[in-house]
């Protein structure tokens, strides 16, 4: 088990209701862990759309996790 | 230089930073809250930032206009929690020795910046409706 | 609408009949006073404008800039008389819906002008020498 | 003879020393005007590196000139 720290924003916080977790996983990697949380939360978005970021850096879905490792799920940005 | 702000923004300001004598262009772009945005009339929007990385990130956009563009100093200033109508969302300012670069500069950085900063924003409409910008790409649309 | 002044320029107030709320981007460019132009040191400036064909020029400008881009309104100031460096030359400001016509149409407007709009520049120099921009290309310098 | 007013702008008036005249002259045309005043005032710019405008419009070198015109000639211009 790792445990992960997770921050949520715009429209998936909408849904999460809280702003960030720390979750114990079993998940491999970046990609594992998303649909993991799509399924607790009921996220409608493929990660096709979304992006993510790790340690504060944008990541690759294949990132392998580690424990301690900060996650963030991005929606497409909209900023502007 | 990338500043969040909570507080309306005040372009005056944010100028001086630029101020340099070997400088003859500066180029600023504002984007201001619509009252309508894709046929919907809208009442007042609020942006959010995940803060750390938008900075990471507009900074990186910086400095590649800087190089590509030879521009000398470039500052933006985003807003972020509740805007109304006709407010600044977002302030770029950008100079250079000759005006083409600062141009060139400035639209880099704002369309560099729309695609790649972590900052969203939910719009809020004349008939109660509320939604997340760009959120129909993402087929579902959130109703509060 | 284009002006002239004799005084030092002020965007913010400039900035205010610009507003409107069905427009999502402002663009603004100002023209600084260099110290430096061609390898030559500048102490000061001047300008001086032939007002009835500048102003008519200028209109003729904005209006094709607002035809051609569809930007909503721009504004042209351009300082005359006496300039120091880093004072602002000439402010323009182009509204639109969308950005790129903003940039599009102030980028316009400032490259019509300095081509097309009566209005010339003398520099002073830190040796003594001043001259009318350009003149070289008339092929006589001027000493004062 | 007609009577034409005439205005100087920037590396002209510097020539001239004057920001203004009427000319009482017998040139026909715009062009003949300015190589009347170039004998003047020593005018060192070919007709070709400016412009003329006649009644605060701009015009062609060509232009017959009428009792009464208002011409200036336009050098090269530097705004901005």
């Amino acid at each position: 088990m790792k445990s992960i720290h997770i921050q949520y924003f715009a429209v998936l916080r909408d849904l999460t209701k809280v702003d960030e977790e720390q979750r114990e996983t079993n998940a491999e990697t970046a990609l594992e862990l998303y649909e993991e949380v799509r399924q607790v939360f009921g996220f409608d978005f493929d990660s096709i759309n979304l992006r993510v970021a790790v340690n504060d850096s944008f990541s690759e879905w294949d990132y392998k996790l580690k424990d301690g490792d900060k996650l963030v799920f991005l929606p497409p940005v909209s900023g502007g | 230089m990338f500043l969040l702000s909570n507080n309306t923004l005040d372009p005056e300001e944010y100028i001086k930073e630029l101020k340099d004598d070997s400088c003859g262009g500066y180029v600023s772009f504002e984007g201001w809250v619509r009252d309508f945005n894709e046929g919907k009339k809208v009442t007042h929007l609020k942006y959010e930032a995940y803060q750390v990385l938008a900075e990471k990130e507009a900074q990186q956009i910086i400095q590649e206009a800087i190089e590509k563009f030879d521009a000398r100093k470039i500052k933006i200033v985003h807003r972020v929690g509740d805007l109304q109508i006709s407010e600044i969302a977002v302030w770029i300012g950008a100079t250079a020795v000759h005006r083409g670069e600062a141009f060139d500069a400035c639209e880099y950085v704002i369309d560099q910046l729309k695609i790649r900063v972590p900052i969203w924003k939910k719009e809020y409409y004349v008939d109660g409706d509320s939604g997340w910008v760009e959120c129909h790409e993402c087929k579902k649309h959130i109703h509060d």
